[in-house]
């Protein structure tokens, strides 16, 4: 492993993004999120950002093709994509399960999504071990492993040793970043791990998406939909929601397709051209969400699509609470 | 008039501003007409936008102009007690009230949105405030604010479409 | 993918002179929807209008734009023009490349040129969200209401029931006639004004398709073209018009003497009385303002000593609504206050006297039985001065119009004073002689050469009261020097001004008005009669100074376009009004609440909602009330309530096209 | 009367509106994950009633929740703070919830903590109260069937404008610049939306892309279109619960230009505080024919 020590984690961070730009998870305008680093900025080494690392992969609006419509002509070509080589920094392994997640999605072996395999593909990630567990973390209980990141997304991994950070490249591409400040860090083996937090929260979720095949027309839903404001704080705030819309912005002849986020719980989100709304309300939204989470892609993937980050705990203004619904559901089954 | 055709002649920074006028129909609309048919004099910059009443302006739209890259807006319509429709200019009057001021809180510059009323038979006020206001935007230069900019890079070749 | 075809109109050079056509047509190719473009000298003539239909037909076009002049002017031609070719009218739009561009950046061709293409992209936008519209049709109530018993109501209502329909003349004062009633002879022919009224009057009152409600005040208006809903505050009259003969009884021993507005004055009437010998109807009113009965519960004679038992003391205003397919109003005129000139003695000096003094002191029936005295000593002036363009042709003091009366009636009053006191001298000051009318100008001679008044170019600037004379000063223009002249009257040729209370009425009725309070028509020229509001003419002077010539021209032209709507059964309505999108109407009612036209109420829907059925609130338009101001649509958060042919959409695709050439800059 | 005391009669009050079946649904608070989270709950049985709660942290606007229930006939009885009971107004005036249906239970309020800061703290440490409490005028209900407890003395007897005016002071482009950095915060999960009382649109302009309004394009310029319109629909009608502000999760001052609107309008049209009657209409329903004239 390879150790810096914390006092000289800006010269570290400087001296990477001499080669590429480094993105960081930091506070801006009261609001915390990942963005580009620069000199003396006040990194967010406890706990998550609000705003999760996903939109570095896939943008809340993004910029598909371009073309031009004069007359009976259209013409369209591709975005001419200048997107160079990127490090993303300090990704919790709840958020780095939140990009596996999201590459099965988008990089399946049925359909790689061009744009999206681009920008996993030009960005290193730096992986944090977990340094400090909050009341709303049940990562494990989501199969995420506080110990280990998922070596599918992370290249490095890096452990919080109290004055000093140790890094460990995962893989070539990591090894490479590393070497760019190669000067300021000492190799030492036999590094003393200090003991990842407990989870406070531990939800029982074996056999989950067996249980919750037979709850669609259960009465717990109606508990949880009752409060449900139908806002997207918890899809957009989610690592791992990935629903798109595609739009067209318009400027007379010329136009961009862009793809938007989009969430399950906007009422537009399923409407029909016709007018037709097959999800009729808050209960079949939420539902939708719940299950698409726990069972749905568990069936696909096998993976739950949650990744115990906790984001939705807090930030729900309604406090609707997914940990709940687990426990719930796993309680009622045994009975 | 010798004053407008002055100001014409000499803003000559290179900037041209655009500005959309929103007018009602029965006078602004009118007013304007009438500033052509007695050939008064204004600049090239103002475009007329032909509502039936000033109440049908929707603040939005003039957000919405501002969006798209507008330097000035004016919303004109018959002064209050003259309106073709009674009251329409009373609500236009409340409304654009609250909306100019909340468009000077976000911090778009005062000079850039103006209500005024212009009737029918004021063809000279219509070539009269429409000249201050082209100056007076020339002078503080293109609108940056609130625009939703298209990325000009992204743009492609015209090749002329093949539409006849 | 619409079809839309683009016509620039060169209008001769008009256009063309200043903004390249052939350029705008050019620029147009090819952008969103347009699939023909073209230039042309005049759009609006024959061949224009024939390229046009065949265009639509060749190129298939489903939507046309013509740039030309404003849509004010050829709107309605244009949209014969495609409906004519099987296109919806309201699939055109209009780009104003005259008005609003040709005429007013005549030196600037590169950029007129700009504007223009700016425009007709706006209106490419726009007709691209238009939607075929159709005529609506409403029925029509047969019944007109004039607003107002002069002589110009008096020729409309004549001619109105002449016609087959009932009409209501509505009169503030006891007595209908208004102004003619009061003038002692008419210009240029001099023949009697009470001589030609009063037959005028008499007809009014017995003919079988007119009521008059005299004594009268209109108190709200709703409701629109065929169908207004107008209610009317009879004023309590404190006299049973079923039970009163006339008989005059009570006015003889009525004990309160008040000054007579009719005669202006110059003599007294009564509290109870007829504000002139001829009035119709020849019944009394009770001035409760004056009547000691009403101040001091006291008196009560006329009841005592009335035949009939008319008098009725606990009469009280009485609020009756009436539905009206058509409106004329026919309010008419005030003199202008004089009292704001000093240099005339603000008023004060009796032997300054106004026109209409002078018509009730010449008149055989007026206070001095037609004999001219002066007010103050009663003795017969020698030397009078007129004085034109009293309050009138002055922005500063007065109004910037010509009272266009002034001329003629001060002619007619300086040749009377030559005619009945042969020893006069008569002086008239003047800023310009106008006499365009029929036989006016050979009036005006006859006054200077056969009556030999004296017409001195020049204002007048002071009278001053010196002893019992009048001194006259002011400049004679023509020969560049003071004159002074000993008077003993002068008469003030005073502006004719629109009513105090005439923008009320009109903001009551609905229709627009000008700087001065004349009630503005709908177009100057072709439209003289009409105002905006559909449904509501103007006759007399209500709309501007008339003589009573072209008074009751204008009643007649205002009669003949009522008969043309009363001839209707059903109307039909302009299709540009609100609509509801009831599948997004949350029915809060707030568009209710700002419709000027009460066009929108609450309607409960029926709706399937989860397997069950469900009622709910949604908004509804009245498309005959809606006259399609839009308000409604602002006050919509969400956008349910839509004006057609002016919808959300089509105006944010409006400025879009605008904006679009500045970020592509 | 302390938390716990007026809790008690909660729970009380609701067991007995339910078993003698003067209504069948109880709208109010239990407890949340956290302890500085309230959630609110319905309750049909008279069991349920002991998971109703009262406590520090009870931000949520129960009034909103009546929506839902817009198509049943049921009665529904609920509590309802001096913020939430203005609300109710809101959503009477504008015709979206009828008052025979409900049954107010009214709490005065003593103000709620800031649960933001409470996130960073433990349970029991100090806090301050809610910045939208801190000027709260009208702690006490404006409607209800019944009070809770006795009322309390308001805290702020005018409108604390300060924040709104240290904007006015800036340039317009520092001001500009605040906005921009606010703005493009903004997600556009529409929380602000769907938690306002003032916003009781059927289908929002934002929810129909189809319109032209707008679009899904996140950038500052859409999110600032969308924050302008939100301010301007919600004029005169803003009843400053400031829920907005409580479920931002970018923690935008999205009252601080709802509090400008209703300054301007203050200063313009007369002092008027939305949803304390439902009689009228609101400022930019109406108008007066000398309103101030500044548009020559």
């Amino acid at each position: 492993m390879q150790i810096l020590e914390k006092s000289k984690l800006d010269d570290f961070l400087q001296m990477l993004a001499k080669h590429q730009p480094v993105i960081v998870p930091t506070d801006v305008d009261g609001l915390s999120q990942y963005a580009p680093y620069q000199a003396q900025m006040t990194l967010l080494l406890d706990g998550k950002p609000t705003v999760s690392p996903k939109g570095i992969f896939l943008p809340q609006t993004e910029a598909i093709y371009r073309f031009k419509a004069q007359g009976k002509n259209l013409l369209i070509a591709e975005m001419e994509n200048q997107q160079t080589p990127q490090v993303l920094f300090f990704v919790r392994h709840c958020d780095v399960q939140g990009i596996v997640c999201l590459d099965k999605v988008f990089m399946s072996p049925e359909y790689t999504d061009q744009q999206y395999a681009k920008k996993r593909e030009i960005t290193t990630i730096f992986a944090l071990r977990c340094n400090g567990s909050k009341e709303s973390c049940f990562c494990t209980s989501m199969g995420v492993d506080p110990e280990k990141a998922n070596p599918a997304a992370a290249d490095v991994e890096v452990y919080d040793l109290g004055d000093q950070f140790a890094f460990e490249a995962l893989n070539e591409r990591g090894e490479k970043v590393l070497s760019q400040a190669a000067e300021l860090l000492s190799n030492q083996d036999n590094v003393i791990l200090p003991p990842v937090p407990e989870r406070k929260l531990q939800l029982k979720t074996e056999g989950l998406p067996e249980k919750l095949s037979t709850t669609f027309d259960a009465p717990i839903w109606n508990d949880f939909m009752f409060k449900c404001l139908g806002c997207g704080t918890c899809t957009y705030l989610c690592p791992t929601c990935h629903c798109f819309d595609i739009n067209n912005k318009l400027r007379g002849e010329d136009g961009l397709k862009l793809r938007t986020w989009d969430s399950c719980m906007f009422d537009e989100y399923t409407l029909m051209a016709g007018g037709h709304q097959p999800r009729t309300g808050k209960k079949e939204r939420i539902r939708n969400r719940f299950l698409h989470k726990l069972q749905y892609f568990y069936e696909k993937h096998q993976m739950f699509l949650c990744v115990g980050c906790g984001r939705c705990l807090t930030k729900c203004p309604m406090n609707i609470d997914i940990s709940k619904f687990v426990q719930q559901v796993m309680k009622e089954e045994s009975r | 008039m010798s004053d407008h055709t002055e100001q014409i002649k000499t803003a000559e920074n290179g900037f041209e501003p655009k500005i959309l006028v929103f007018a009602c129909n029965w006078c602004t609309y009118a007013g304007a007409d009438l500033a052509g048919l007695s050939r008064l004099e204004y600049p090239p910059n103002v475009r007329v936008l032909r509502v039936p009443c000033s109440c049908r302006v929707n603040p939005q739209f003039v957000i919405r102009a501002f969006q798209r890259g507008i330097d000035g807006v004016l919303v004109a319509g018959c002064h209050p007690g003259d309106c073709h429709y009674t009251t329409g200019n009373y609500y236009t009057r409340r409304r654009f009230l609250l909306t100019k001021r909340l468009l000077d809180f976000v911090g778009i510059d005062s000079e850039r949105f103006h209500v005024r009323w212009i009737s029918g038979a004021e063809g000279p006020k219509f070539q009269e405030v429409v000249t201050d206001i082209t100056a007076a935007i020339k002078a503080i230069g293109p609108n940056q604010k609130l625009c939703d900019y298209f990325p000009t890079e992204t743009l492609l070749p015209n090749e002329g479409g093949d539409n006849q | 993918m619409k079809r839309v075809g683009v016509f620039i109109c060169h209008c001769g050079t008009n256009i063309a002179a200043s903004v390249d056509c052939a350029q705008v047509a050019e620029n147009l190719k090819g952008y969103p929807n347009v699939v023909f473009s073209t230039d042309y000298k005049y759009m609006c003539s024959e061949p224009g209008q024939e390229m046009i239909k065949e265009t639509i037909k060749r190129e298939k076009l489903d939507r046309v734009v013509v740039a030309s002049c404003s849509p004010r002017m050829h709107e309605p031609t244009f949209r014969r023009c495609i409906a004519d070719a099987g296109l919806n009218p309201y699939l055109l739009e209009m780009a104003n490349i005259r008005e609003q561009c040709s005429w007013v950046h005549p030196h600037d061709m590169e950029r007129a040129t700009a504007k223009a293409t700016d425009l007709v992209k706006m209106a490419v936008a726009k007709v691209s969200h238009d939607a075929p519209l159709a005529k609506s049709f409403s029925p029509v109530t047969k019944r007109a209401l004039v607003v107002g018993g002069g002589i110009a109501g008096i020729q409309t209502a004549i001619d109105i029931a002449n016609n087959g329909y009932q009409v209501d003349i509505l009169e503030k004062q006891p007595s209908i006639g208004g102004k003619m009633a009061q003038i002692d002879k008419t210009f240029p022919t001099l023949d009697c004004s009470a001589c030609i009224l009063t037959p005028k009057m008499v007809e009014a009152s017995s003919h079988p398709n007119i009521n008059l409600i005299t004594y009268a005040e209109l108190e709200k208006v709703e409701g629109y073209v065929g169908n207004f809903d107008v209610t009317i505050r009879r004023k309590a009259r404190s006299v049973d018009l079923n039970k009163c003969t006339g008989c005059g009884t009570c006015w003889g021993k009525c004990p309160t003497k008040v000054d007579s507005e009719f005669e202006l004055g110059m003599t007294k009437r009564k509290a109870i009385f007829t504000p002139f010998p001829q009035a119709i109807p020849n019944k009394p009113v009770i001035d409760r303002e004056h009547c000691l009965k009403f101040k001091t519960g006291k008196c009560g004679l006329c009841q005592k000593i009335c035949p009939t038992g008319a008098i009725d003391y606990t009469q009280e205003d009485e609020l009756v609504t009436t539905r009206y397919g058509a409106i004329v109003m026919a309010t008419g005129y005030e003199l202008f206050d004089h009292s704001v000139y000093g240099e005339y003695g603000y008023g004060k000096y009796p032997d300054v006297i106004t026109g209409l003094h002078f018509e009730r002191l010449i008149n055989a029936s007026g206070p001095t039985m037609g004999k001219i005295k002066r007010p103050s000593d009663h003795t017969e002036p020698k030397n009078v001065v007129f004085i034109k363009c009293v309050g009138s042709r002055d922005e500063t003091k007065g109004k910037a119009y010509c009272s266009r009366t002034c001329c003629m009636y001060t002619a007619k009053q300086a040749t009377l004073v030559r005619e009945k006191i042969k020893d006069s001298n008569v002086y008239v000051f003047y800023m310009d002689v106008r006499t365009p009318g029929k036989g006016y100008e050979e009036f005006y001679n006859r006054t200077t050469e056969t009556y030999g008044a004296h017409y001195i170019r020049g204002r007048v600037s002071k009278i001053t009261q010196d002893g019992d004379k009048l001194r006259v000063r002011g400049e004679d223009t023509l020969l560049g020097r003071p004159v002074e002249i000993e008077a003993d009257m002068v008469v003030l040729a005073t502006a004719m001004v629109a009513n105090a209370d005439a923008a009320k009425i009109a903001q009551l009725v609905g229709f627009s008005y000008d700087k001065d309070d004349f009630y503005t028509e709908s177009h100057p020229k072709l439209a003289p009669v009409e105002t905006h509001t559909a449904g509501v003419f103007l006759a007399g002077a209500c709309q501007g100074p008339k003589d009573i010539p072209d008074s009751v021209a204008q009643a007649g032209a205002a009669a003949v376009k009522v008969c043309a709507l009363l001839s209707k059964d059903m109307l039909e309505t302009e299709p540009i009004t609100s609509e509801v999108d009831t599948k997004t109407c949350a029915g809060c009612g707030h568009c209710v609440d700002v419709c000027p036209y009460h066009a929108i109420s609450l309607t409960t829907i029926e709706e399937r909602l989860l397997g069950q059925t469900i009622t709910r609130s949604v908004a509804n338009v009245n498309t005959s009330l809606c006259q399609g101001c839009g308000a409604c649509t602002v006050t919509c958060r969400s956008s349910s309530i839509n004006l057609r042919h002016f919808t959300n959409e089509q105006i944010l695709a409006e400025v879009d096209a605008l904006c679009q050439t500045i970020q592509n800059k | 009367m302390n938390q716990e005391a007026i809790q008690t009669k909660m729970r009380q009050r609701a067991k007995e509106l339910l078993n003698s079946g003067a209504v069948t649904m109880v709208l109010g608070w239990e407890a949340g994950t956290f302890w500085y989270q309230s959630t609110p709950i319905l309750i049909r049985q008279a069991e349920d009633a002991d998971k109703l709660v009262w406590n520090d942290f009870c931000q949520n606007n129960l009034s909103k929740y009546l929506l839902d229930f817009r198509f049943t006939n049921e009665k529904i009885a609920l509590f309802l703070k001096g913020c939430d009971s203005r609300a109710f107004n809101r959503l009477l005036q504008d015709k979206q919830i009828e008052r025979e249906k409900t049954y107010i239970i009214g709490i005065p309020c003593e103000g709620m903590k800031d649960h933001r800061l409470a996130q960073s703290k433990n349970e029991g440490d100090d806090l301050p109260l809610a910045k939208i409490c801190q000027s709260c005028r009208y702690p006490n209900p404006v409607i209800y069937d019944e009070l809770l407890t006795e009322e309390v003395t308001p805290r702020q007897k005018i409108v604390d404008f300060s924040d709104v005016e240290a904007i006015e002071q800036m340039s317009a482009d520092e001001r500009y610049e605040f906005w921009q950095k606010e703005h493009t915060k903004c997600i556009r999960c529409y929380a602000c939306r769907n938690v306002c009382p003032a916003c009781n649109c059927r289908k929002c302009i934002f929810d129909q892309a189809t319109s032209g309004w707008n679009s899904k394009d996140v950038n500052a310029s859409e999110n600032q279109f969308y924050a302008m319109t939100r301010a301007i629909h919600i004029a005169g009608r803003c009843i400053e619960c400031g829920q907005c502000e409580y479920v931002c999760p970018a923690n935008i001052p999205i009252m601080l230009m709802n509090k400008k609107l209703i300054k301007d309008i203050d200063l313009l049209f007369g002092d008027y505080d939305a949803g304390l009657s439902i009689e009228g209409q609101p400022p930019l329903g109406h108008f007066e024919k000398d309103d101030p004239e500044e548009f020559m």
